[in-house]
């Protein structure tokens, strides 16, 4: 079995697998959901690194790498930290209790 | 297989389960925040795994160190000050630089032939080029039309733009068919040029208000354009997780649409729809076709609300335009205090990006336990006395239900018009995002309010004060 | 990207997208659904065929080929056709409302 | 690649998507049927993929013809001629033969050197062998069991068989280990024959009331002998759909054990469990410990009968031991032709396989819609005048609900002692399958009528014939 099929049959699988796994989503949900599947298409940094890997001494592979770590980098991070955010919001059960009984703030 | 390479392959592996499971747990409520951190670890692990296999010179890991740090730095920044409302436009940027990533790695190996030189190879660097470039440019213009920094421009409603855009992808597929005579040419350059216009071109006519969509799909771009580079440097981690991505994205899409009534092919080939969607601030529209207006004052309002026993608050659009939330819960608050029975009904589409309306409540502290579901509340109005609708428009809408040659009929809606009493806050009779009329203004029991919503609000908040309310707590 | 490690690769995504095919199975499907799922297991012919396809003249081998694609047929065939037979029984709506009218059988 | 390869790879693709919506929808009471249809196409396709690609000699064809023949008549015959009620034995002939085919295929590649010999083909090899003899010989047994032909020995119920299954293991490990040394020695003669008793020795034990889902674990087991098979013989589409099967049939056991309300750990190593469970002519058991019961004949039945409006009946495991469903088919005819409101109340789980009592009704020509399902007729029962409860028992025990202590709890159950009459046949006070007391049978409004659930739905039948009861259909 050559590696280009196999690759393709990992392409196939991974794809059923992904339109497998995102079943009933609520709509609440929606935006958290698209933005943590965005970080996650961050994994491209694993090329990046690859490329930077190979790059030996060439300065310019070695910047055009470092530049695409940067950009899936900050795909990754901030969208982790932004997700992560978003769903702090959605599930603060009843912790509020307590400040909807504070003084009402002044208003800006 | 030496020990590295066995183990690297395991770390893999856990890595794909862990990236499996965080999809699958970010779709349910409750595990979603441990699912994002599960996701997030599998990363960390992969980019381990990596590290593991390949040995990398000093000047490698100086070059990896400046790019993480510049990247990791400026993401964490942008994650934590960004405002909760400017979700959307965030995604998007984040969403186009994950693409720009894929582009980067796919002109360097073309560029510098740091791959092998195989069909397979070429196609990959092809497919990542176009749809690296396509998502990179379309999501910044996705997020200018959010930002309200990009107007929609006269032209692309009209048929010409069809035209405009098959003749990018055009002259993109002669680049890249001129590409393996010459993998480092002018072919490479067309294709590039070319993809990323038509990413604009695409992007372009679509109204504001469909750009969650256009977010998601892009989102499953980027996550074609991460297979791609996997392809091109070999890596079925990358080829397994991007394809993932992709799917899942495509599937997020397709749900999307549904929740807010639309097909796909409508909101891509469409143009801009209703009259509030061209950005943040939009509105206006027709106002024509009402008869048996009633308006009232805030003053009216406020005598309503002081007798009322149970208020309900409809947020929507309008009230996220306006940025009155905090407003609201101030008017919240007078009426707690007055011992009035106090909630919000939160439809899942209100606003402009799938659970808008929690995100902009939770902002201005309101409880937890006050937003109610739509399908929790709706049996709830005809035991309401006083309905509040705030810059909604759409998701009160009476005709969903029955009128079937509405563009809105089968969304399910909030039925406020079984409420004893409701007032309707809104800057004029304009439509709202399916611009379309809404039967419920001309029922006897409804009273527009014109006005701003924030204005409004405070207006209905120091009109309680004089009242009476509110002062026992303010002492 | 060795031939093993892809081939390990498309075993794990098998078996993940297996997991998430069947989700809430009704009681009343489960024995059609071990049963189809048996006969699917039979696909393990094409191995069969292959051993056949490599046996050359060897007679113990094409023998030890012809027993093993007859095991797994006799599996397939058998499956999908019992499989079939129940679902039948399953979904046969109100066809009956006309046998139920008809006098009523001698009993056996 | 070639033409053909392509075409083949194309083929094949084609062949795991279908399967993959086979497996999905059959797991949907809709779309289940074409689902299986579906499945079998794509097995058919991966046959032709296979075909396309390698180039066969005329004896190769001669014995694939003769191969074919065999299995697939054998299959068709006996897929025909089989009686309903015995499907559970019949899967796990079938899985028993798929795992085999893997076993064949691996000793042919080890005997006579077919493929290449390396590391890994040497495991899959080994796992073939091993997981295809268990699958085998497990199958057989769990065959034997469920028709009664093999009772369970006493000595297989006692500690002493875990020392047994364990030296098993051992020595198959041991036939492993020498493997790589001689592929075609003793070592592999000793690994086939200890898998081949392990299969026995771990099957042996367990009572045939839990066979269905022992067949599901053999069946998982298959996917995993035809995945291995798949890398003995290099074939990526083996590999997916064997890994497909095997996950799936996990799932599906474990599904089938939380509707029995059991742990798939204490089916396979808790022992046979309950009275009933020996075999199909089971039953008997522990008659002690009730008090107050009332019995009566089948003339005072056949009273209550006569002046019923609503009569329920309540299938279970023992009609379908008396092969008892004709006798109440013609009982219900007579009801009916009498003007008395005839339903059946189908719980999940009643009889010894999922489904069971909806095979056996739908083979005695009971009308589809007369089955009702447990959440939909539970309501009823308090409008019921009389409920029959024939040869079932677990299922209508109200301990579920009430008794936390009870090994049943929490399994939903028939609310027959919502009824006005209850009517209860069976042979004995013996327990069923869970081998535990019923609090229904002392219950003030139950009546025991002891018999065999034919005879006395014949007796029934006779006694509403001498009151009168079907002179005019009969005319
Ligand atoms: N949630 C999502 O994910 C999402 C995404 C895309 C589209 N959508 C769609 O958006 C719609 C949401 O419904 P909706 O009821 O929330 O909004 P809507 O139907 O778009 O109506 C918003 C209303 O707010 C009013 N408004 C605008 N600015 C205001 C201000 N400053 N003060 C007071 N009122 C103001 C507008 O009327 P005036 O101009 O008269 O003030 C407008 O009628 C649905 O059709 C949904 O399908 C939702
Ligand atoms: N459906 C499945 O897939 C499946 C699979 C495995 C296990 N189970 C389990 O099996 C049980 C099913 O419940 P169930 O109520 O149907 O059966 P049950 O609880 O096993 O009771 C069956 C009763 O039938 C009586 N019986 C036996 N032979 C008879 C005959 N010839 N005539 C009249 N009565 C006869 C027996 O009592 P006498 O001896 O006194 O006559 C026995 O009490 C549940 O516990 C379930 O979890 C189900």
């Amino acid at each position: 079995m050559s590696g280009l099929s196999q690759a393709l049959w990992v392409l196939l699988l991974g794809s059923l697998l992904g339109l497998e796994l995102i079943g009933k989503v609520p709509p609440t949900l929606h935006t958290p959901l698209m933005s943590g599947a965005n970080a996650i298409s961050g994994i491209t940094m694993l090329a990046s690194l690859t490329l930077i890997s190979r790059a030996g001494e060439n300065p310019a592979l070695l910047a055009l790498g470092a530049a695409s770590l940067a950009f899936a980098l900050f795909n990754v991070v901030g969208g982790f930290l932004v997700t992560d955010r978003m769903l702090a919001m959605f599930s603060r059960k009843s912790s509020n209790r307590t400040s909807s009984n504070r003084k009402p703030r002044v208003e800006r | 297989m030496t020990l590295s390479t066995a183990l690297a392959w395991a770390i893999d592996l856990l890595a794909v389960l862990l990236l499996a499971l965080g999809l699958k747990g970010l779709s349910k409520v409750r595990s979603a925040r441990s699912a994002n951190g599960l996701a997030a670890l599998a990363m960390g692990l992969a980019v381990l795994g990596l590290l593991i296999q390949q040995p990398l010179s000093a000047v490698a890991w100086l070059w990896i160190v400046i790019g993480s740090a510049v990247g990791g730095l400026a993401g964490l920044v942008m994650a934590r000050r960004v405002p909760m409302t400017a979700m959307p436009e965030t995604v998007a940027l984040f969403n186009g630089c994950g693409g720009m990533a894929s582009l980067l790695v796919a002109l360097g190996v073309a560029l510098f032939g740091a791959g092998e030189a195989g069909l397979v190879e070429g196609i990959s660097i092809v497919i990542s080029v176009f749809v690296g470039a396509i998502t990179f440019t379309g999501s910044l213009v996705a997020m200018g039309k959010l930002q309200g920094w990009i107007d929609t421009p006269g032209w692309t409603q009209s048929q010409v733009r069809h035209g405009v855009n098959i003749a990018l992808a055009v002259a993109a597929l002669v680049g890249a068919f001129s590409l393996p005579a010459d993998p480092a040419g002018a072919g490479l350059w067309l294709l590039l040029l070319a993809a990323s216009l038509l990413g604009i071109g695409v992007t372009l006519p679509i109204g504001g208000a469909d750009m969650p969509v256009v977010i998601s799909l892009l989102n499953s771009y980027s996550g074609v354009a991460a297979a791609a580079a996997g392809f091109v440097v070999g890596s079925p981690l990358l080829i397994v997780a991007g394809a993932m991505v992709g799917a899942a994205g495509l599937i997020l899409t397709q749900v999307m649409c549904t929740a807010m009534n639309r097909s796909l092919l409508n909101v891509l080939f469409g143009g801009a729809l209703g009259g509030g969607g061209g950005g943040p601030v939009g509105g206006g529209g027709d106002e024509a076709g009402y008869t048996r207006i009633t308006s009232c004052s805030a003053e009216e309002c406020a005598l309503a609300l002081e007798n009322a026993e149970r208020v309900v608050f409809v947020p929507g659009y309008g009230l996220a335009v306006a940025q009155a939330q905090h407003a609201l819960r101030e008017l919240a608050k007078l009426l707690e205090a007055n011992g009035t029975e106090v909630t919000y009904a939160i439809h899942p589409v209100a606003g402009r990006m799938p659970g808008h309306m929690n995100v902009l409540l939770a902002e201005a502290d309101v409880p937890y336990e006050q937003l109610v579901e739509m399908d929790a509340i709706n049996p709830e109005f005809p035991r309401t006395d006083v309905v509040i609708v705030l810059g909604a428009n759409d998701v009160v809408n009476p005709d969903a239900k029955t009128d079937s040659s509405s563009p809105l009929y089968g969304m399910p809606v909030l039925e406020v018009d079984q409420a004893r009493q409701v007032f309707v806050v809104k800057r004029s009779l304009g439509a709202g995002y399916a611009g379309i009329k809404n039967a419920l203004f001309e029922l006897p029991q409804t009273a527009m309010v014109f006005g701003d919503a924030k204005v409004v609000l405070n207006g209905l908040a120091s009109e309680l004060r004089d009242l009476g309310f509110g002062k026992k707590t303010a002492a």
